[in-house]
Protein backbone atom coordinates (compact mmCIF):
# COMPACT_ATOMS: atom_id res chain seq x y z
CA UNK A 1 0.00 0.00 0.00
CA UNK A 2 0.97 3.24 -0.57
CA UNK A 3 1.52 5.71 2.14
CA UNK A 4 -1.65 7.47 1.20
CA UNK A 5 -3.83 4.15 1.51
CA UNK A 6 -5.42 3.48 4.97
CA UNK A 7 -4.23 0.08 5.57
CA UNK A 8 -5.99 -2.74 4.29
CA UNK A 9 -7.04 -5.37 6.80
CA UNK A 10 -5.58 -8.81 5.64
CA UNK A 11 -6.91 -12.31 7.24
CA UNK A 12 -6.08 -15.48 5.76
CA UNK A 13 -7.64 -18.65 7.39
CA UNK A 14 -6.64 -22.62 6.23
CA UNK A 15 -9.06 -24.79 7.99
CA UNK A 16 -10.81 -28.59 8.13
CA UNK A 17 -14.08 -26.62 8.58
CA UNK A 18 -16.47 -24.99 6.28
CA UNK A 19 -17.39 -21.55 5.72
CA UNK A 20 -20.35 -19.34 5.17
CA UNK A 21 -19.99 -16.57 2.81
CA UNK A 22 -23.07 -14.36 4.79
CA UNK A 23 -21.66 -14.76 7.55
CA UNK A 24 -18.19 -12.95 6.70
CA UNK A 25 -19.77 -11.01 4.87
CA UNK A 26 -21.55 -9.70 7.66
CA UNK A 27 -18.51 -9.79 10.00
CA UNK A 28 -16.88 -7.34 7.22
CA UNK A 29 -19.58 -4.73 7.47
CA UNK A 30 -19.37 -4.47 10.83
CA UNK A 31 -15.34 -4.25 11.01
CA UNK A 32 -14.70 -2.37 8.11
CA UNK A 33 -13.30 1.08 8.15
CA UNK A 34 -13.91 4.23 5.74
CA UNK A 35 -16.13 4.42 2.33
CA UNK A 36 -16.97 0.85 1.77
CA UNK A 37 -18.75 0.39 -1.05
CA UNK A 38 -17.92 -2.79 -2.84
CA UNK A 39 -17.21 -6.59 -2.14
CA UNK A 40 -16.19 -8.74 -4.99
CA UNK A 41 -16.15 -12.51 -3.80
CA UNK A 42 -15.24 -15.96 -5.03
CA UNK A 43 -16.18 -19.27 -4.10
CA UNK A 44 -14.09 -22.30 -6.00
CA UNK A 45 -15.93 -25.77 -4.99
CA UNK A 46 -14.55 -29.14 -5.89
CA UNK A 47 -16.24 -30.27 -9.10
CA UNK A 48 -17.54 -33.84 -10.34
CA UNK A 49 -15.34 -34.31 -12.77
CA UNK A 50 -11.73 -34.14 -13.48
CA UNK A 51 -12.18 -34.21 -17.41
CA UNK A 52 -14.02 -37.00 -17.87
CA UNK A 53 -13.04 -38.61 -14.89
CA UNK A 54 -15.49 -38.59 -11.84
CA UNK A 55 -14.19 -37.29 -8.66
CA UNK A 56 -15.01 -39.10 -5.55
CA UNK A 57 -12.50 -37.09 -2.84
CA UNK A 58 -10.28 -34.15 -2.82
CA UNK A 59 -7.71 -34.49 -0.51
CA UNK A 60 -5.79 -30.80 -0.20
CA UNK A 61 -2.75 -30.96 2.06
CA UNK A 62 -0.45 -27.65 3.21
CA UNK A 63 2.53 -26.41 4.54
CA UNK A 64 1.68 -24.97 8.20
CA UNK A 65 3.07 -21.84 8.41
CA UNK A 66 4.30 -21.32 4.91
CA UNK A 67 1.20 -21.22 2.78
CA UNK A 68 0.05 -18.16 5.01
CA UNK A 69 2.51 -16.66 4.05
CA UNK A 70 2.48 -17.56 0.27
CA UNK A 71 -1.16 -16.10 0.37
CA UNK A 72 -0.50 -13.46 2.61
CA UNK A 73 2.39 -12.20 -0.16
CA UNK A 74 -0.49 -12.57 -2.99
CA UNK A 75 -3.05 -10.24 -1.03
CA UNK A 76 0.10 -7.64 -0.37
CA UNK A 77 0.99 -7.78 -4.21
CA UNK A 78 -3.18 -6.95 -4.91
CA UNK A 79 -2.90 -4.35 -2.48
CA UNK A 80 -0.12 -2.67 -3.95
CA UNK A 81 -1.87 -2.67 -7.30
CA UNK A 82 -5.87 -1.59 -5.69
CA UNK A 83 -6.93 0.48 -3.36
CA UNK A 84 -8.63 -1.99 -1.08
CA UNK A 85 -10.17 -2.02 2.67
CA UNK A 86 -10.14 -5.43 3.42
CA UNK A 87 -9.21 -8.61 2.44
CA UNK A 88 -10.50 -12.64 3.41
CA UNK A 89 -9.35 -15.65 2.25
CA UNK A 90 -10.13 -18.16 3.60
CA UNK A 91 -8.97 -21.60 2.09
CA UNK A 92 -9.70 -25.66 3.22
CA UNK A 93 -7.74 -28.48 3.54
CA UNK A 94 -8.12 -32.18 4.34
CA UNK A 95 -11.01 -34.58 2.50
CA UNK A 96 -13.31 -32.45 0.52
CA UNK A 97 -16.55 -34.26 -1.50
CA UNK A 98 -17.44 -33.40 -4.80
CA UNK A 99 -19.24 -29.96 -4.58
CA UNK A 100 -17.88 -28.65 -1.26
CA UNK A 101 -16.53 -25.24 -0.80
CA UNK A 102 -12.71 -25.29 -0.88
CA UNK A 103 -11.78 -22.03 -1.26
CA UNK A 104 -13.23 -18.17 -0.18
CA UNK A 105 -11.97 -14.70 -1.46
CA UNK A 106 -13.54 -11.63 -0.33
CA UNK A 107 -12.37 -8.56 -1.49
CA UNK A 108 -13.50 -5.25 0.01
CA UNK A 109 -13.23 -1.32 -1.70
CA UNK A 110 -14.56 1.92 -2.32
CA UNK A 111 -15.55 1.12 -6.11
CA UNK A 112 -16.29 -2.11 -7.82
CA UNK A 113 -13.24 -2.59 -10.33
CA UNK A 114 -10.66 -2.66 -7.94
CA UNK A 115 -12.81 -5.09 -5.89
CA UNK A 116 -13.31 -7.45 -9.32
CA UNK A 117 -9.63 -7.21 -10.57
CA UNK A 118 -7.98 -7.66 -6.74
CA UNK A 119 -10.30 -10.91 -6.65
CA UNK A 120 -9.17 -12.24 -9.92
CA UNK A 121 -5.67 -11.55 -8.85
CA UNK A 122 -5.57 -13.89 -6.03
CA UNK A 123 -7.44 -16.13 -7.30
CA UNK A 124 -5.04 -16.75 -10.38
CA UNK A 125 -2.14 -16.53 -8.22
CA UNK A 126 -3.66 -18.86 -5.83
CA UNK A 127 -3.76 -21.52 -8.67
CA UNK A 128 -0.12 -20.85 -9.10
CA UNK A 129 1.49 -19.86 -6.19
CA UNK A 130 -0.42 -20.82 -2.65
CA UNK A 131 1.47 -23.83 -1.53
CA UNK A 132 -1.03 -26.01 -1.35
CA UNK A 133 -1.06 -29.61 -3.04
CA UNK A 134 -4.50 -31.78 -4.27
CA UNK A 135 -5.01 -35.39 -4.58
CA UNK A 136 -7.98 -36.33 -6.76
CA UNK A 137 -9.56 -40.18 -5.69
CA UNK A 138 -11.82 -41.36 -8.02
CA UNK A 139 -12.96 -45.12 -9.50
CA UNK A 140 -9.49 -45.70 -11.05
CA UNK A 141 -7.43 -44.51 -8.55
CA UNK A 142 -5.82 -41.26 -7.06
CA UNK A 143 -3.63 -38.53 -9.20
CA UNK A 144 -2.06 -35.41 -7.81
CA UNK A 145 -2.68 -32.60 -9.36
CA UNK A 146 -0.93 -29.56 -10.49
CA UNK A 147 -1.69 -26.17 -11.78
CA UNK A 148 -2.82 -26.22 -15.76
CA UNK A 149 -1.04 -23.98 -18.83
CA UNK A 150 -3.69 -21.91 -18.82
CA UNK A 151 -3.58 -21.25 -15.48
CA UNK A 152 -0.01 -20.42 -15.70
CA UNK A 153 -0.95 -17.73 -18.60
CA UNK A 154 -3.37 -16.35 -16.58
CA UNK A 155 -1.08 -15.73 -13.66
CA UNK A 156 1.97 -14.41 -16.23
CA UNK A 157 -0.70 -11.99 -17.74
CA UNK A 158 -1.22 -9.75 -14.76
CA UNK A 159 2.78 -9.09 -14.68
CA UNK A 160 2.74 -9.21 -18.52
CA UNK A 161 5.15 -12.08 -18.37
CA UNK A 162 4.01 -16.06 -20.19
CA UNK A 163 3.79 -16.98 -16.72
CA UNK A 164 6.75 -19.73 -17.61
CA UNK A 165 8.13 -20.74 -14.03
CA UNK B 1 16.16 -22.73 18.61
CA UNK B 2 17.06 -24.93 21.38
CA UNK B 3 20.59 -26.42 21.73
CA UNK B 4 18.85 -29.77 21.59
CA UNK B 5 17.48 -29.24 17.97
CA UNK B 6 20.79 -27.13 16.53
CA UNK B 7 22.76 -30.14 15.83
CA UNK B 8 20.06 -31.05 13.06
CA UNK B 9 18.62 -30.23 10.28
CA UNK B 10 14.68 -31.27 10.02
CA UNK B 11 13.77 -32.40 6.27
CA UNK B 12 10.22 -32.09 5.30
CA UNK B 13 8.60 -33.99 2.34
CA UNK B 14 5.13 -33.11 1.02
CA UNK B 15 2.50 -34.39 -1.30
CA UNK B 16 3.85 -36.72 -3.99
CA UNK B 17 7.54 -36.77 -2.31
CA UNK B 18 5.87 -37.93 0.74
CA UNK B 19 4.56 -40.66 -0.75
CA UNK B 20 8.23 -41.23 -2.64
CA UNK B 21 10.07 -40.77 0.29
CA UNK B 22 7.78 -42.86 2.65
CA UNK B 23 8.32 -40.40 4.99
CA UNK B 24 7.24 -36.77 5.88
CA UNK B 25 10.20 -36.10 7.67
CA UNK B 26 14.05 -36.65 8.37
CA UNK B 27 16.30 -35.45 10.52
CA UNK B 28 19.95 -35.02 9.02
CA UNK B 29 22.61 -34.36 12.26
CA UNK B 30 25.14 -32.06 11.06
CA UNK B 31 28.02 -30.00 13.13
CA UNK B 32 28.04 -26.42 10.98
CA UNK B 33 26.98 -25.00 7.63
CA UNK B 34 26.28 -27.47 4.88
CA UNK B 35 25.80 -27.00 1.18
CA UNK B 36 22.64 -28.19 -0.64
CA UNK B 37 24.86 -31.25 -2.49
CA UNK B 38 26.04 -32.19 0.84
CA UNK B 39 22.66 -32.44 2.10
CA UNK B 40 21.31 -34.27 -0.47
CA UNK B 41 24.77 -36.69 -0.33
CA UNK B 42 23.48 -36.84 3.43
CA UNK B 43 19.99 -38.00 2.35
CA UNK B 44 21.27 -40.60 -0.33
CA UNK B 45 22.31 -42.75 2.35
CA UNK B 46 19.42 -42.98 3.98
CA UNK B 47 16.80 -42.96 0.91
CA UNK B 48 16.43 -45.43 -1.78
CA UNK B 49 17.64 -43.78 -5.89
CA UNK B 50 13.82 -43.68 -6.70
CA UNK B 51 13.44 -41.45 -4.37
CA UNK B 52 16.60 -39.57 -4.28
CA UNK B 53 15.25 -39.40 -8.50
CA UNK B 54 11.99 -37.76 -7.26
CA UNK B 55 14.01 -35.25 -4.77
CA UNK B 56 15.79 -33.74 -7.71
CA UNK B 57 13.51 -33.39 -10.20
CA UNK B 58 13.19 -30.57 -12.18
CA UNK B 59 10.02 -29.08 -11.15
CA UNK B 60 10.97 -29.75 -7.21
CA UNK B 61 11.59 -26.74 -5.19
CA UNK B 62 13.05 -25.73 -2.25
CA UNK B 63 12.13 -24.04 0.81
CA UNK B 64 14.53 -23.17 3.62
CA UNK B 65 12.92 -22.27 7.09
CA UNK B 66 9.48 -21.68 5.07
CA UNK B 67 11.44 -19.29 2.46
CA UNK B 68 11.63 -20.36 -1.14
CA UNK B 69 15.34 -20.56 -2.15
CA UNK B 70 17.40 -21.07 -5.25
CA UNK B 71 20.54 -23.28 -5.06
CA UNK B 72 23.48 -22.82 -4.40
CA UNK B 73 22.39 -22.61 -0.55
CA UNK B 74 24.23 -23.19 2.81
CA UNK B 75 22.16 -24.57 5.16
CA UNK B 76 22.62 -24.44 8.92
CA UNK B 77 22.29 -26.21 12.07
CA UNK B 78 18.48 -25.92 13.57
CA UNK B 79 17.47 -25.28 9.40
CA UNK B 80 13.81 -26.99 7.99
CA UNK B 81 14.64 -27.44 4.75
CA UNK B 82 11.54 -28.53 2.91
CA UNK B 83 11.09 -30.63 -0.52
CA UNK B 84 8.39 -28.91 -2.48
CA UNK B 85 6.40 -30.52 -5.43
CA UNK B 86 4.61 -28.13 -7.68
CA UNK B 87 2.28 -26.75 -6.08
CA UNK B 88 -1.52 -25.54 -6.76
CA UNK B 89 -4.13 -23.74 -4.92
CA UNK B 90 -7.47 -22.21 -4.91
CA UNK C 1 -26.45 -19.26 -24.68
CA UNK C 2 -25.60 -21.79 -28.13
CA UNK C 3 -27.31 -25.17 -28.34
CA UNK C 4 -24.64 -27.15 -27.10
CA UNK C 5 -24.91 -24.93 -23.54
CA UNK C 6 -26.49 -26.38 -21.07
CA UNK C 7 -29.79 -23.98 -20.42
CA UNK C 8 -28.75 -21.56 -17.15
CA UNK C 9 -30.97 -20.71 -14.72
CA UNK C 10 -31.65 -17.27 -14.46
CA UNK C 11 -33.69 -15.37 -11.33
CA UNK C 12 -33.61 -11.68 -11.08
CA UNK C 13 -35.34 -10.48 -7.70
CA UNK C 14 -36.33 -6.73 -7.11
CA UNK C 15 -37.28 -6.29 -3.37
CA UNK C 16 -37.02 -3.93 -0.52
CA UNK C 17 -36.03 -6.59 2.19
CA UNK C 18 -32.13 -7.32 2.71
CA UNK C 19 -30.74 -10.54 1.33
CA UNK C 20 -27.93 -13.08 2.55
CA UNK C 21 -25.14 -14.44 0.48
CA UNK C 22 -24.74 -17.18 2.28
CA UNK C 23 -28.36 -18.57 1.94
CA UNK C 24 -28.22 -17.80 -1.68
CA UNK C 25 -25.47 -19.47 -2.34
CA UNK C 26 -26.57 -22.57 -0.54
CA UNK C 27 -29.67 -22.43 -2.54
CA UNK C 28 -27.44 -22.52 -5.67
CA UNK C 29 -25.81 -25.53 -4.74
CA UNK C 30 -28.95 -27.48 -4.00
CA UNK C 31 -29.86 -26.52 -7.59
CA UNK C 32 -27.24 -26.20 -9.35
CA UNK C 33 -27.09 -28.87 -11.86
CA UNK C 34 -23.85 -30.15 -13.84
CA UNK C 35 -20.63 -29.35 -13.66
CA UNK C 36 -20.06 -26.66 -10.93
CA UNK C 37 -16.90 -25.39 -9.83
CA UNK C 38 -16.85 -21.56 -9.08
CA UNK C 39 -19.20 -18.93 -8.41
CA UNK C 40 -18.04 -15.08 -8.85
CA UNK C 41 -20.49 -12.66 -6.14
CA UNK C 42 -20.49 -9.10 -5.52
CA UNK C 43 -22.42 -6.95 -3.14
CA UNK C 44 -22.67 -3.70 -3.65
CA UNK C 45 -23.20 -1.11 -0.46
CA UNK C 46 -24.72 2.84 -0.18
CA UNK C 47 -21.26 4.24 0.50
CA UNK C 48 -20.94 6.82 3.27
CA UNK C 49 -20.15 9.73 1.06
CA UNK C 50 -20.93 10.88 -2.49
CA UNK C 51 -17.71 12.52 -3.47
CA UNK C 52 -17.14 14.64 0.18
CA UNK C 53 -21.00 14.79 0.53
CA UNK C 54 -22.71 12.51 4.46
CA UNK C 55 -25.24 10.62 2.19
CA UNK C 56 -27.87 9.62 4.97
CA UNK C 57 -30.50 7.67 2.87
CA UNK C 58 -30.33 6.55 -0.56
CA UNK C 59 -33.53 6.11 -2.10
CA UNK C 60 -34.45 3.49 -5.06
CA UNK C 61 -37.14 3.97 -7.12
CA UNK C 62 -38.01 1.62 -10.21
CA UNK C 63 -40.32 0.50 -12.80
CA UNK C 64 -42.21 -2.45 -12.20
CA UNK C 65 -41.78 -5.00 -15.12
CA UNK C 66 -39.86 -3.05 -17.01
CA UNK C 67 -37.21 -2.93 -14.16
CA UNK C 68 -37.01 -7.18 -14.43
CA UNK C 69 -36.48 -6.83 -17.86
CA UNK C 70 -33.92 -5.32 -18.49
CA UNK C 71 -31.59 -6.69 -16.00
CA UNK C 72 -32.90 -10.14 -17.52
CA UNK C 73 -31.52 -8.56 -20.90
CA UNK C 74 -28.18 -7.55 -19.44
CA UNK C 75 -28.31 -11.16 -18.16
CA UNK C 76 -29.53 -12.93 -21.25
CA UNK C 77 -26.05 -10.84 -23.07
CA UNK C 78 -23.78 -12.19 -20.48
CA UNK C 79 -25.30 -15.86 -21.01
CA UNK C 80 -24.58 -15.35 -24.84
CA UNK C 81 -20.60 -14.28 -23.99
CA UNK C 82 -19.80 -16.97 -21.42
CA UNK C 83 -20.93 -20.33 -20.29
CA UNK C 84 -23.04 -20.11 -17.57
CA UNK C 85 -24.76 -22.54 -15.33
CA UNK C 86 -26.84 -20.11 -13.18
CA UNK C 87 -27.28 -16.17 -12.55
CA UNK C 88 -29.07 -14.51 -9.42
CA UNK C 89 -29.43 -11.02 -9.48
CA UNK C 90 -31.01 -9.37 -6.15
CA UNK C 91 -31.48 -5.64 -6.39
CA UNK C 92 -33.08 -3.85 -3.24
CA UNK C 93 -35.64 -0.40 -3.76
CA UNK C 94 -37.36 1.71 -1.28
CA UNK C 95 -35.14 3.64 1.57
CA UNK C 96 -31.57 2.14 2.33
CA UNK C 97 -29.08 3.30 4.74
CA UNK C 98 -25.50 3.90 4.39
CA UNK C 99 -23.75 0.34 4.24
CA UNK C 100 -26.80 -1.40 3.63
CA UNK C 101 -26.92 -3.66 0.89
CA UNK C 102 -28.20 -2.48 -2.41
CA UNK C 103 -27.01 -5.49 -5.22
CA UNK C 104 -26.35 -8.88 -5.45
CA UNK C 105 -25.07 -10.26 -8.57
CA UNK C 106 -24.19 -14.24 -8.32
CA UNK C 107 -22.67 -15.77 -11.19
CA UNK C 108 -22.04 -19.50 -11.76
CA UNK C 109 -19.89 -21.36 -13.50
CA UNK C 110 -17.45 -24.70 -14.32
CA UNK C 111 -14.55 -22.28 -14.76
CA UNK C 112 -13.53 -19.41 -12.67
CA UNK C 113 -12.48 -16.91 -15.85
CA UNK C 114 -16.12 -17.57 -17.39
CA UNK C 115 -17.97 -16.49 -13.37
CA UNK C 116 -15.70 -13.22 -12.93
CA UNK C 117 -16.15 -11.87 -16.14
CA UNK C 118 -19.74 -11.77 -16.07
CA UNK C 119 -20.50 -10.64 -12.72
CA UNK C 120 -18.57 -7.90 -13.72
CA UNK C 121 -20.31 -7.11 -16.66
CA UNK C 122 -23.26 -7.51 -15.43
CA UNK C 123 -22.50 -4.80 -12.72
CA UNK C 124 -21.13 -2.95 -15.41
CA UNK C 125 -24.11 -3.04 -17.52
CA UNK C 126 -26.53 -2.73 -14.39
CA UNK C 127 -25.14 0.93 -13.41
CA UNK C 128 -25.86 1.83 -17.09
CA UNK C 129 -28.52 -0.01 -18.38
CA UNK C 130 -30.91 -1.42 -15.30
CA UNK C 131 -34.16 0.73 -14.89
CA UNK C 132 -33.79 2.51 -11.45
CA UNK C 133 -33.77 5.99 -10.40
CA UNK C 134 -31.42 6.70 -7.36
CA UNK C 135 -31.67 9.85 -4.60
CA UNK C 136 -29.59 10.54 -1.84
CA UNK C 137 -30.39 12.90 0.90
CA UNK C 138 -28.09 14.61 3.12
CA UNK C 139 -27.69 17.41 5.37
CA UNK C 140 -27.60 19.54 2.26
CA UNK C 141 -30.76 18.60 0.90
CA UNK C 142 -31.16 15.76 -2.29
CA UNK C 143 -30.05 14.95 -5.32
CA UNK C 144 -30.39 12.50 -7.85
CA UNK C 145 -27.47 10.43 -9.13
CA UNK C 146 -27.07 9.46 -12.82
CA UNK C 147 -24.67 7.07 -14.04
CA UNK C 148 -21.06 8.29 -14.74
CA UNK C 149 -18.87 9.14 -17.49
CA UNK C 150 -16.54 5.91 -16.16
CA UNK C 151 -19.64 3.75 -15.68
CA UNK C 152 -20.46 4.44 -19.41
CA UNK C 153 -16.66 3.71 -20.25
CA UNK C 154 -16.64 0.60 -18.34
CA UNK C 155 -19.52 -0.75 -20.09
CA UNK C 156 -18.62 0.37 -23.60
CA UNK C 157 -15.44 -1.28 -23.02
CA UNK C 158 -17.16 -4.92 -23.16
CA UNK C 159 -18.44 -3.96 -26.81
CA UNK C 160 -15.27 -2.07 -28.14
CA UNK C 161 -17.27 1.35 -28.22
CA UNK C 162 -17.02 4.70 -26.32
CA UNK C 163 -20.14 3.77 -24.15
CA UNK C 164 -21.71 7.20 -25.96
CA UNK C 165 -25.41 6.57 -25.78
CA UNK D 1 -56.95 -4.47 -22.74
CA UNK D 2 -60.08 -4.42 -21.29
CA UNK D 3 -62.73 -2.08 -23.53
CA UNK D 4 -62.82 0.34 -20.46
CA UNK D 5 -59.25 1.13 -20.71
CA UNK D 6 -59.01 1.09 -24.46
CA UNK D 7 -59.73 4.63 -25.38
CA UNK D 8 -57.05 6.34 -23.05
CA UNK D 9 -53.26 5.83 -23.04
CA UNK D 10 -51.72 5.77 -19.73
CA UNK D 11 -48.66 7.82 -18.99
CA UNK D 12 -46.43 6.98 -16.61
CA UNK D 13 -43.51 9.35 -14.83
CA UNK D 14 -40.46 8.30 -12.75
CA UNK D 15 -38.09 10.19 -10.74
CA UNK D 16 -37.20 13.57 -11.20
CA UNK D 17 -39.62 13.79 -14.01
CA UNK D 18 -42.17 12.74 -11.33
CA UNK D 19 -41.14 15.55 -9.56
CA UNK D 20 -41.29 17.89 -12.01
CA UNK D 21 -44.91 17.02 -13.53
CA UNK D 22 -46.05 17.09 -9.88
CA UNK D 23 -47.70 13.08 -10.72
CA UNK D 24 -46.81 9.59 -11.85
CA UNK D 25 -49.74 8.71 -13.61
CA UNK D 26 -51.90 10.71 -16.19
CA UNK D 27 -54.85 9.43 -18.37
CA UNK D 28 -55.35 10.67 -21.93
CA UNK D 29 -58.10 10.33 -23.61
CA UNK D 30 -57.90 9.03 -27.60
CA UNK D 31 -60.06 7.27 -29.76
CA UNK D 32 -57.61 5.86 -32.06
CA UNK D 33 -53.51 6.12 -33.16
CA UNK D 34 -51.95 9.21 -31.92
CA UNK D 35 -48.47 10.41 -33.18
CA UNK D 36 -45.78 11.03 -29.86
CA UNK D 37 -46.22 14.84 -31.06
CA UNK D 38 -49.94 14.64 -30.72
CA UNK D 39 -49.81 13.06 -27.10
CA UNK D 40 -47.35 15.81 -26.53
CA UNK D 41 -49.58 18.38 -27.21
CA UNK D 42 -52.35 16.74 -25.73
CA UNK D 43 -49.97 16.76 -22.32
CA UNK D 44 -49.55 20.21 -22.89
CA UNK D 45 -52.72 21.14 -22.41
CA UNK D 46 -52.74 20.05 -18.68
CA UNK D 47 -49.20 20.52 -17.83
CA UNK D 48 -47.05 23.94 -16.51
CA UNK D 49 -44.51 24.79 -19.08
CA UNK D 50 -41.24 24.09 -16.89
CA UNK D 51 -43.04 19.77 -16.63
CA UNK D 52 -42.75 20.45 -20.34
CA UNK D 53 -39.70 21.63 -20.91
CA UNK D 54 -38.26 18.17 -18.33
CA UNK D 55 -40.09 15.98 -20.38
CA UNK D 56 -38.69 16.77 -23.74
CA UNK D 57 -34.83 17.31 -22.46
CA UNK D 58 -32.70 15.63 -24.39
CA UNK D 59 -31.67 12.94 -21.96
CA UNK D 60 -35.23 11.25 -21.25
CA UNK D 61 -35.87 8.20 -22.73
CA UNK D 62 -39.35 7.13 -23.64
CA UNK D 63 -41.17 3.80 -22.97
CA UNK D 64 -43.90 2.34 -24.98
CA UNK D 65 -45.50 -0.69 -23.18
CA UNK D 66 -42.40 -1.49 -21.15
CA UNK D 67 -40.11 -1.05 -24.03
CA UNK D 68 -37.59 1.41 -25.34
CA UNK D 69 -38.69 3.43 -28.29
CA UNK D 70 -36.99 6.22 -30.66
CA UNK D 71 -39.72 8.79 -32.28
CA UNK D 72 -41.12 9.13 -34.10
CA UNK D 73 -43.54 6.23 -33.21
CA UNK D 74 -47.36 5.94 -33.13
CA UNK D 75 -49.40 5.05 -29.60
CA UNK D 76 -52.30 3.41 -29.67
CA UNK D 77 -55.17 3.41 -26.95
CA UNK D 78 -54.84 1.07 -24.05
CA UNK D 79 -51.01 1.99 -24.39
CA UNK D 80 -49.02 2.35 -21.53
CA UNK D 81 -46.10 5.34 -22.56
CA UNK D 82 -43.26 5.98 -19.85
CA UNK D 83 -40.95 9.23 -19.36
CA UNK D 84 -37.50 7.79 -18.25
CA UNK D 85 -34.85 9.85 -16.97
CA UNK D 86 -31.42 9.20 -16.56
CA UNK D 87 -31.36 5.36 -15.20
CA UNK D 88 -28.87 4.12 -12.91
CA UNK D 89 -28.77 0.47 -11.32
CA UNK D 90 -26.42 -1.52 -9.18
Amino acid sequence: MTSNSPACVVQVRITEADFDAGEELQSLYARAPGDLGAVATFVGLVRDLAGDEPVSTLHLEHYPGMTERSIEAIVERAGERWPLLDVLVVHRVGPLAPRAQIVYVQTASSHRDAAFAAAEFIMDYLKTDAVFWKRESGPSGERWVESTAADRQRRGAWDGSDGAV
Amino acid sequence: MSTVQAREIRVLFFASLREAVETDTLSIDITGPVSLDELLARLKERLPPTAMTALTAENVRLAVNQTLINPPVMVQPGDEVAFLPPVTGG
